[in-house]
């Protein structure tokens, strides 16, 4: 063998994962569209062989909307080519993924202004006008 | 961060905006595999948490447990965790040496008494105490005061958990877990050889999030990370289903990358999250990179008959043995008969005198 | 030709007869347990052990037993018959009769009397059981060390133990000796059939059995007839000519060796070179499959069943049959010691074959075949005449679904069995032997 | 020591010795208590090939018994078959055996070894039902009977509670199905499971005496 690359590595492999997941989301949608409440789906969570969470991000595709936030690094919210299913994902400020996350809801969480958030804003904007 | 803030004070007072906060709780919440439905739950409890106090003994370890975690996913979400304790006391990481390290311990006992967290990596050796000490003191004698008025202790890495390497088979040192020696405080068993780094963190965050120790296992460990074994979330698995296995470690089996289990994995008896966390980032773990699990958050795993032998292949020594108690089981046979023999030929000369 | 018999009548009377007035065997408890037990250790050996380390208790063997199929009873399984044998191997013989005989119940007297009516009413010692066996157990052979053990034990029926003690004593059967013997030799003479009675040296000694003489003289005389035709050199003995053994029979070692001895010591002194059996299955199970063994050495002369010889003797063109051409249809019954337990099936089929009849088999035939219901001297039981009846009831439906004419067979006491069983049942079919079909065929 | 340890450790070591010490114990034992030569003529056959004959013929009734026994015949066949398969065939089985013997072979997928597990135990609790309920067999049973059913049957279910990791963590579950994988070995010499050893000497011996006798056994 002359060098590692010759030798000739299958890892498409398969847990059976990627179907019942996409079922599930499945579901969680038909929840949605009843009124009921959005699901999350932590991907961490599942056992999935190397090339399965592509596949997932192949099988659900990307839609209309693609919004990055800057917060405690980059978070990269994409809503897939199935109105309401959205891709989350997580950076720190290395880029390396701390979360992925598949959320079945009609607007993800955290691309709402917080209120929190809000309430520090009209602070900043007084002490702004005041100065 | 002051001592009096929470650390939802704190991460505001950083400048952390409540959506950064929101993505801390989400990546935290996914660290104690907790569900996403936990989150809010999460992001409350963690807004009022208050900063606790964290005491980290090394006794016999390589240092592996501590390399693993500073190589965990640097700065960010972790380090965050980091920030939200104080590590008052690790030979590694701290700055201060020799007796005001030593002061520095005694200083956060007895400033946090009853309330601080004992971590320990490292067995403790009492078949002599000479053979590991630290500033004159024996491990033993460190654990045990420093023990006695923590809040809870976190034993981190195999040898803490369950005595490790050093304890291995003839175990020269006499080492010991922190279990055997410590039985009235709560104490978390944080296995593997290492742990995976975001478990460890994933337990301190449990304790910044909720103040309390979370479920465990019959061994102490922590049931989130530690509740499933390798096997059932291993992403081969299926090939063992198939009954598809590798036969070595070049063969065509090994790279269509399937199941180990004949190569001697331990993944159906070894519980840890490596299947569905990984290691470095997530990347891979051993089985993914073509090798059997060596089930390094078990106990005695160094004992269970070689990395490389299957687990149904019994550990039960030689087969001269067997054609011992064979040859013995003929030559029992053998004598059974000639006696039964010898009585019907008595009977038959009784008979004909 | 007919030759004046007893009739079948007058022989069941004198069945039921046998036993009037007969003692039992005084003996005590113990002395019965430790006498069956003495016998049981002579039996058990190296073939027996591993019978009886074999049997899985699927309980097969009772499917293929006639009184359990007859009767349903669970106790006439085959393997239960020879329990207590079984019962002293694990506890005495066994190579691990250490472990077993803590839980092992010892053999008691009681226990003798009540295996008395399982092996001596309910079994003929058929051995139709061993062919279904999947373990290859030949559960008749144990069947029989546990009449050994009775018989040692004093627990033989009476109506055996009048028969075993009569040719063991007087060497007659039935009060048939020498006597009877040349009287109906006479009688055959001044019917023109010779019967070469007493010579010194010959090459064929023909044995005939009391119930023969008494019951089936025709069956003698064919056997004459069809010895002279085929030009053999030929005596039959009046001093020994029973070829019945009651010793095998009953399990009674002794008596079955002199029997044998009788025999062997004659045909030597005569210089014969074979003794034919006549149609008695036990009989020739005895001298031609046990008769060297006991004797401690081969046999100067091969022993013949009847249907061997006329087989014999028509292939080396000795003897040569009519065939018939008129349809007429016949069912081989094969009694068990000639067929299963003795290899003599083809040629009695053959012969019959040769006289031109439509042979036709029963369900259950050769190897797999039904005792008639009384065999092996089962027979002379009084008190299991129902059982006997109702294993004769499965024969008969056998015999029905051929639509044969006639039964043939080639054992004077399946064809008693036979003939009592149709008797009491009003069943018209006739039940006749092989040697008088074949002599009523010779041709010149 | 942890359960698992000691089942597939000196557990297994200790049951292993007794099986075979007590299978040749008992099987020698049986062979030596010797018979006499049967001295009589025999008919033209070939000794060896009427024993070894009855091996084979034995596992099949004679077609005039075929009806009478048709369901002991159909399920001892099915059970029997089951039963190797799943032994004999399941993967992790055979790196068991190739620990023992030194040598493996291959093995089937583990979907047809849980059917044929899953076949096994229902037949073998089928026969255990008609033991208890069948006139004869009910009759002629004793303890061994129920005891060697039972001390199959466990192993048989714990291995597939193991298999599916059903009822317990795996290595407990493993650990049971081993000790009473222990068990049944242990009994095995002494009870009616012998009959697996038993049979070719049982059957061979059968083929030649009935060989010489000109009868197929």
């Amino acid at each position: 063998m002359s060098s590692l690359d010759a030798i000739a590595v299958n890892t498409e492999v398969v847990t059976g994962n990627v179907e019942p997941l996409l079922h599930e989301v499945r579901h969680a949608l038909k929840r949605l569209a009843n009124g009921e409440d959005g699901t999350v789906i932590d991907l961490r969570s599942l056992p999935l062989a190397p090339g399965e969470e592509e596949q997932i991000e192949a099988a659900l595709g990307q839609g209309e909307v693609r919004a990055e936030l800057n917060a405690l690094g980059p978070s990269l919210v994409q809503e897939t080519s199935y109105p309401g299913v959205w891709l989350v994902t997580h950076r720190n400020a290395e880029q390396a993924v701390v979360g992925r996350f598949i959320e079945v809801t009609d607007m993800p969480e955290l691309l709402k202004s917080q209120q929190a958030d809000i309430e520090y804003g009209i602070n900043r904007l007084e002490n702004e006008l005041k100065n | 961060m002051r001592k009096d803030q929470n650390l939802g004070e704190y991460l505001r007072a950083q400048g952390v905006s409540r959506r950064g906060f929101l993505k801390f709780c989400s990546a935290t919440a996914s660290l104690m595999a907790l569900p996403p439905s936990a989150i809010a739950q999460v992001a409350d409890a963690l807004a009022k948490a208050r900063r606790p106090s964290v005491i980290w003994l090394s006794f016999q370890e390589c240092t592996g447990c501590t390399e693993s975690l500073t190589r965990s996913h640097a700065p960010t979400v972790e380090s965050l965790i980091f920030d939200a304790i104080s590590l008052d006391y690790h030979h590694t990481l701290q700055a201060a040496a020799g007796h005001g390290a030593e002061a520095a311990r005694m200083a956060a006992m007895e400033e946090n008494s009853g309330e601080y967290i004992l971590v320990v990596d490292g067995s403790i050796p009492v078949g002599n105490p000479a053979y590991s000490t630290i500033a004159g003191i024996s491990n033993l004698d460190m654990l045990k005061e420093t023990a006695a008025n923590a809040f809870a202790l976190v034993a981190v890495g195999t040898c803490a958990a369950f005595g490790g390497i050093p304890h291995a088979n003839p175990n020269p040192t006499g080492a010991v877990s922190v279990s055997d020696i410590v039985t009235d405080k709560p104490i978390i068993n944080v296995s593997g050889c290492p742990p995976i780094p975001v478990v460890i963190t994933g337990v301190l965050a449990h304790f910044l999030t909720f103040g309390t120790i979370p479920e465990l296992d019959a061994l102490g460990r922590p049931a989130a990370f530690f509740g499933q074994n390798i096997h059932d979330r291993c992403y081969r698995r299926p090939f063992y289903e198939r009954g598809q296995f590798a036969e070595t470690f070049d063969d065509e089996g090994a790279r269509k990358g399937w199941c180990l289990y004949k190569l001697g994995c331990k993944g159906p008896t070894t519980y840890n999250t490596c299947a569905t966390l990984k290691w470095n980032e997530g990347t891979s773990f051993p089985i993914q990179s073509g090798h059997g699990c060596i089930g390094c958050s078990e106990p005695d795993f160094w004992d269970k008959g070689g990395f490389y032998n299957p687990i149904s292949a019994g550990m039960w020594g030689s087969r001269d043995a067997l054609l011992g108690a064979a040859a013995a089981g003929a030559a029992l046979g053998v004598g059974s008969a000639l006696a039964a023999r010898a009585r019907k030929k008595k009977a038959q000369a009784a008979e004909e005198a | 030709m007919n030759v004046e018999a007893m009739s079948l009548q007058d022989f069941r009377g004198k069945l039921e007869q046998l036993s009037e007035g007969i003692p039992g065997q005084d003996m005590s408890d113990e002395e019965r347990v430790r006498r069956a037990k003495r016998a049981f250790m002579q039996k058990l050996n190296g073939h027996r052990a591993v019978d009886l380390d074999s049997c899985l208790q699927c309980g097969m063997c009772a499917e293929a037993c006639h009184f359990y199929e007859a009767t349903q009873n669970e106790r006439y399984a085959p393997v239960y018959k020879y329990r207590p044998l079984r019962r002293f191997y694990r506890r005495e013989m066994s190579p691990m009769r250490w472990f077993y005989r803590p839980f092992t119940r010892d053999i008691t007297a009681a226990d003798l009397k009540e295996w008395q009516h399982l092996v001596y009413d309910a079994c003929t010692g058929c051995g139709r059981c061993d062919m279904i066996c999947p373990m290859g157990i030949k559960i008749s052979a144990a069947i029989r060390v546990v009449r050994h053990g009775l018989a040692a034990a004093g627990y033989v029926p009476p109506e055996m133990r009048v028969l075993r003690n009569e040719q063991r004593d007087q060497n007659t059967l039935f009060g048939v000796g020498a006597e009877q013997l040349k009287a109906l030799v006479e009688k055959l003479g001044a019917q023109g059939i010779s019967v070469p009675l007493d010579r010194e040296q010959a090459d064929v000694m023909l044995l005939t059995t009391a119930v023969e003489v008494l019951l089936f003289p025709d069956a003698f005389a064919a056997t004459a007839r069809i010895l002279n035709k085929s030009g053999a050199d030929w005596t039959i003995r009046s001093d020994v000519f029973e070829a019945a053994n009651v010793g095998i029979i009953t399990g009674d070692d002794p008596t079955m060796s002199l029997a044998i001895r009788r025999i062997v010591d004659k045909a030597k002194a005569c210089g014969v070179k074979t003794v034919l059996m006549p149609e008695s299955g036990h009989a020739y199970q005895t001298l031609r499959w046990e008769g060297a063994t006991e004797m401690g050495g081969a046999l100067p002369f091969e022993t013949l069943s009847i249907p061997e010889f006329i087989s014999g003797e028509v292939q080396a063109g000795r003897l040569n049959l009519k065939a018939q051409s008129n349809g007429a249809s016949v069912t081989y019954h094969d009694p068990c010691r000639l067929s299963r337990k003795g290899g003599v099936m083809q040629q009695p089929r053959d012969v019959l074959a040769a006289l031109g009849l439509d042979v036709r088999e029963t369900p259950s035939n050769q190897r797999e075949n039904y005792c008639c219901g009384g065999g092996c001297g089962e027979y002379v039981l009084s008190g299991a005449a129902d059982l006997r009846q109702k294993a004769f009831e499965i024969k008969r439906r056998e015999f029905e679904e051929t639509g044969a004419d006639a039964v043939v067979t080639g054992c004077a006491n399946c064809r008693i069995n036979l003939l009592i069983g149709a008797e009491n049942s009003g069943w018209e079919t006739p039940v006749t032997s092989l040697v008088e079909t074949v002599a009523a065929n010779l041709a010149d | 020591m942890t359960l698992l340890d000691f089942a597939s450790g000196p557990g297994m070591q200790w049951a292993l010795w007794i099986f075979v010490f007590g299978v040749l114990w008992r099987l020698v034992g049986a062979l030596f208590l010797l018979s006499r030569k049967d001295l009589t003529k025999p008919r033209q056959y070939n000794s060896v090939a009427a024993g070894l004959g009855a091996i084979i013929s034995r596992s099949a009734p004679a077609h005039a018994f075929e009806k009478r026994i048709l369901f002991q015949h159909v399920t001892g066949y099915v059970w029997h078959f089951a039963l190797f398969i799943s032994v004999l065939f399941f993967a992790p089985h055979i790196l068991f055996f190739e620990s023992v013997l030194g040598f493996g072979w291959p093995h089937l997928p583990n979907t047809i070894i849980l059917i044929t597990a899953i076949i096994a135990t229902a037949v073998l609790i089928t026969l255990l039902i008609r033991r208890a309920t069948h006139p004869v067999q009910r009759f002629i049973s004793n303890a061994d009977d129920y005891i060697s059913i039972f001390v199959v049957l466990i192993p048989l279910i714990t291995g597939i509670l193991a298999f599916a990791h059903v009822g317990g963590r795996y290595e407990t579950l493993l650990a049971i199905h081993l000790l009473s994988v222990e068990v049944m070995l242990i009994w095995f010499p002494f009870g009616k499971l012998m009959h697996a050893i038993m049979t070719m000497p049982a059957r061979y011996q059968a083929g030649t005496a009935f060989g010489r006798r000109g009868v197929k056994a």
